[in-house]
């Protein structure tokens, strides 16, 4: 297929600034990466990569302020997931993972789609999900219009979950103005594993193939990894990208048989990637990058859903419910058969080459030739200013302010009757909290609590993150969300094990929104450090803004703890009358 | 006065239940089916005395029974029995 | 007794239900396959939860397609015990092996929780280790669980005592006289909304659903 | 060739659904409405060369679109584009 524009054309009309790459990041790849103009299609694929979605340009200087090993992390960041070592060989998995804008545009499909999402990152790893967790911020429930995106984002959640058979245990739901035009949805996803079928996302081995399998590939969310970097604003609610529509059916099937494949053929397999976020460009050369091998992919091998797809739309789409695999030379056909029995299609569509080259057909045509790293390595990070915002500083100049209760009994009520703090059942009952028969503490307690059968162990885990703590103070804030999240699993029984978390936040560009991104972190990284809880996989949404109105800072913590027996969980619920009331600490 | 009014994915939007369906067709042994969308429709009934009943389906779909995010609609006013 | 739990793609509760039947139980119990054509040699048939064929069409409509469902019919008509619970109660209502249909719950919205029921029927081989009337609580999971039936059937149901478990406080989903569970009217077939395989061990709270499948697995004199 | 297969509850049965879909409406303040009902419907097409397209679509509705305990069904062969 004829490529859209001329290289010449998209340096003289600048399609790129559309895309969210900017003139320099353009100048850069032309000048030092390739010495000469991008095509239209390599062009379309720098802007997904280079995304912030995609490579975190501006939040990796602050994101390394997190320690994130310890004696039990077996994994840290930069795979789809964080592993941890919880003895006898096993090991627990899990991430954390922002789907605010699609969620803010379709609460329903952008829910569901954020679980889908995040529980590919746990089963690609070759874990099997075992629980989930979200964290949820609204606008006030004071209109018709934020209550049904309230019921359908706890519905897109719950059914995605629940068709998935993987019960929601713990989350969290606050209401707050500032979510009103911008909803926060986080979901979190556990998976437990042995060590034994570790996997890794990558790809290497001359000759080896590229398989893709799952759903076919659509005009889904084209651009979704930019769209998902851009402010939000109302005249723009027509252009917005088409919206993903999960299909949680496929995900169970496509989990079953990545599952089987990965316990008892792992030989087969070099690596396993989920395709999120800029779809198969950011999977398939991510696996190339890190084992360091070229690739060679023919697009039009690509299950597509819709006719004359372009070679940009096939590799960026978002479809959803889709893998890659690199699957060692002459095992091609045992592949098919596995997912064959799931009656779902694997196919080869490319190799493994030698150098470091990736390069695409699309229609018989050469449509990309570019040094793989250039995509995913060779990222400008871009140092941002930052400010202290101006009400802090007058907040300091300020007078303390003194609570002035007069009837405990009638403030107490109010409290009671907010949003934020009243009974969340009405939420949580729409998600199936028992399948798998494990959960030993459900939804409405401090953390959910899973056994993990056949040992006496227990798994504590946690969401917590308070946006108006952060937005008062940056980094006592961050502290808070972490002191409050072990205190949760402290609370059952369990020792803190590790961290994930979602770094939910307005336009880094804004100076004081980057002071609070850098300062919030600094807090949330001392108090890793204090618990020993490295922070073992995450992300990071920006840009959450709508018509120029930011988000609170709201970084969200997903804690796992350990509990080695379990006959010693505690309940929180009060157990007999006459028993003391204590109250620890200061 | 009774108007019908069909709601449907956008084209572009991946329809799970329509392919499942047909999947299903086909096991059944109806080879010749290429295609099955899956949609919802409503049967909304006007008081007689109504004026201007298709203005009022049309603010009806657009605030509450179409998602122009991925859905679209047509309608239909149905012939009295 | 040697049982099947049939998992059809989509089934979600297959794991819980053999772990309360081959772990907790310590029965005699296997995993077969939707795809199987023959269940020579099984003694009966359980039928878990979840979303078969994603409930795309309507809850357990599809899965009664499935090859191995021409042998579940045959071992049900046979008199081999059968039981399904929530999707698997669906599928056997679709299937034709009882009577009546599952809407979308009244309240159009998933429910999980821990409801009471009312054992109603405790002469069945499924029950006869409750006491008649005995009141217990399990939990339900599932958003097409309201139970209707046309008010012949409905008669038929009660006269002939196949109502097995009504809801005993709350009706969670609107389902008719409050019916949770039902058999057939040779009394081999049981389904059921609630999920007594999930409660079968105490460290997850609750043990009511134990009997049930203790009775299956230790006929009653009676039988 | 397209065929549209209507469901519905049967009249007997009660559709909750339509209720509140019908007070949703009320509130957005169209009190002309006096009822809503709820159907799905299903467009399946058939190769051209399918022959007896009226019995297969019978079929299907029989075997599998449509749940008689609960549901009926109508039909229509829709004009071609
Ligand atoms: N969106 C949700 N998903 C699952 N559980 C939730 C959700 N929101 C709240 N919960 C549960 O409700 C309880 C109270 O929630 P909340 O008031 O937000 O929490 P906290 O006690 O952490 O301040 C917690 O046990 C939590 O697990």
């Amino acid at each position: 297929m004829k490529q859209a524009m001329t290289p010449e054309e998209i340096k003289a009309q600048k399609p790129y600034l559309d895309w969210s790459l900017s003139e320099r990041e353009y100048n850069y790849i032309a000048e030092e990466l390739l010495g000469r103009l991008p095509n239209y299609t390599e062009t379309g694929l720098y802007s997904a990569m280079w995304s912030e979605h995609c490579s975190y340009k501006k939040s990796k200087p602050v994101l390394r302020l997190f320690p994130n090993k310890n004696a039990r992390v077996l994994q840290g960041p930069g795979e789809g997931a964080g592993v941890v070592d919880i003895d006898d060989g096993q090991a627990v998995v899990f991430k954390a993972e922002s789907h605010n804008h699609p969620s803010t545009v379709e609460p329903y499909q952008g829910a569901a789609t954020g679980v889908g999402g995040i529980l590919r990152d746990i089963f690609s790893m070759g874990a099997r999900p075992i629980a989930s967790l979200d964290s949820l911020h609204f606008g006030e429930l004071d209109n018709p219009t934020m209550k049904m995106k309230v019921q359908d984002t706890v519905k897109g959640i719950g059914d995605y979950g629940n068709c998935m058979g993987i019960p929601t245990i713990a989350g969290e739901t606050t209401f707050d103005p500032c979510y009103s035009g911008n909803l926060l949805v986080n979901a979190m996803s556990v998976g437990l594993m042995d060590q034994k079928h570790l996997q890794k996302g990558t790809a290497n081995g001359i000759g080896n193939a590229v398989m893709y399998v799952g759903a076919k590939t659509g005009r889904d969310g084209i651009h979704g990894a930019t769209f998902a970097s851009a402010d939000f604003s109302d005249e723009n609610a027509t252009q917005r990208s088409a919206v993903q529509v999960g299909d949680p059916f496929m995900e169970k099937l496509l989990m079953e048989a990545c599952l089987e494949l990965i316990e008892q053929h792992a030989d087969w397999l070099v690596g396993i990637q989920d395709m999120g976020a800029a779809g198969i460009v950011s999977s398939s050369a991510e696996m190339a990058s890190e084992g360091q091998a070229g690739m060679e992919l023919n697009l039009d091998l690509v299950p597509q859903r819709e006719p004359n797809m372009s070679a940009y739309e096939i590799m960026l789409s978002e479809s959803q419910e889709r893998m890659l695999l690199c699957v060692v030379k002459g095992h091609e056909a045992d592949v098919q058969a596995i997912f064959k029995n799931y009656d779902l299609e694997a196919v080869v569509i490319g190799r493994i080459t030698a150098g470091h080259d990736y390069v695409l057909y699309h229609d018989g045509q050469e449509v990309c030739h570019i040094p793989v790293s250039t995509l995913t390595d060779d990222v400008l990070e871009e140092a941002s200013e930052e400010r202290e915002p101006a009400r802090l500083k007058a907040a300091k100049q300020a007078p303390a302010w003194v609570p002035g209760i007069k009837d405990a009994g009638a403030t107490l009520r109010q409290l009671l009757a907010q949003s934020t703090i009243a009974d969340k059942s009405v939420f949580f009952e729409q998600y199936d909290s028992m399948v798998r028969t494990s959960t030993v503490v459900g939804p409405g307690s401090d953390a959910g609590v899973l056994r993990v059968r056949g040992t006496r162990k227990g798994l504590a885990m946690t969401t917590d993150g308070n946006g108006r703590f952060v937005y008062l103070d940056p980094e006592i804030g961050g502290k808070m969300a972490l002191t409050e999240a072990a205190a949760n699993l402290i609370a059952t029984g369990a020792e803190p094990l590790a961290i994930t978390d979602c770094l939910n936040y307005g336009d880094p560009t804004d100076p004081e929104i980057f002071w609070e991104l850098h300062h919030s972190v600094m807090g949330m990284a001392e108090a890793c450090r204090v618990f020993d809880t490295p922070v073992i996989s995450g992300n990071v949404s920006l840009y959450n803004e709508n018509n120029g109105q930011a988000i609170h800072p709201t970084p969200m913590v997903g804690m796992v703890g350990l509990i080695k027996n379990l006959d010693r969980v505690i309940p929180m619920a009060a157990q007999h009358a006459g028993d003391a009331v204590y109250l620890l600490g200061q | 006065m009774k108007v019908r009014i069909f709601v449907t994915y956008k084209q572009s939007v991946f329809d799970p239940q329509g392919e499942t369906i047909k999947d299903a067709i086909h096991a059944l042994g109806h080879q010749g089916v290429t295609g099955v969308t899956v949609g919802k429709f409503f049967d909304v009934t006007f008081a007689p005395e109504t004026t201007d009943v298709e203005a009022a389906v049309q603010a009806i779909a657009d605030q509450l029974l179409v998602n122009f995010n991925m859905e679209t609609y047509t309608y239909q006013v149905m012939e009295e029995k | 007794m040697k049982l099947a739990v049939i998992v059809f793609p989509g089934s979600n509760c297959d794991l819980d239900l053999y772990e309360a039947l081959h772990t907790v139980c310590g029965a005699d119990v296997e995993y077969v396959s939707h795809k199987a054509t023959s269940l020579a040699g099984f003694d009966g048939v359980m039928i878990p939860g979840g979303f078969s064929y994603g409930d795309y069409l309507r809850a357990g409509a599809i899965a009664r397609f499935a090859p191995v469902m021409k042998e579940v019919i045959r071992l049900a008509k046979a008199g081999a015990p059968v039981f399904g619970t929530c999707n698997g109660f669906q599928i056997l209502t679709e299937a034709g092996l009882l009577p009546g249909a599952l809407k979308k719950n009244d309240s159009q919205q998933f429910v999980c929780k821990t409801v009471a029921l009312e054992v109603v029927n405790n002469q069945t081989r499924f029950t006869h280790q409750y006491t008649a009337h005995e009141r217990i609580n399990l939990p339900i999971a599932h958003a097409d669980g309201s139970f209707y039936a046309d008010q012949a059937t409905l008669d038929q149901l009660e006269a002939n005592g196949q109502v097995v478990f009504r809801y005993a406080e709350e009706n969670p989903n609107g389902s008719l006289n409050n019916i949770a569970g039902i058999t057939n009217a040779a009394g081999n077939v049981l389904g059921m909304m609630p999920h007594p395989e999930r409660a079968v061990e105490a460290i997850l709270g609750n043990t009511d659903g134990l009997r049930l499948f203790k009775s299956l697995l230790t006929p009653a004199a009676a039988d």
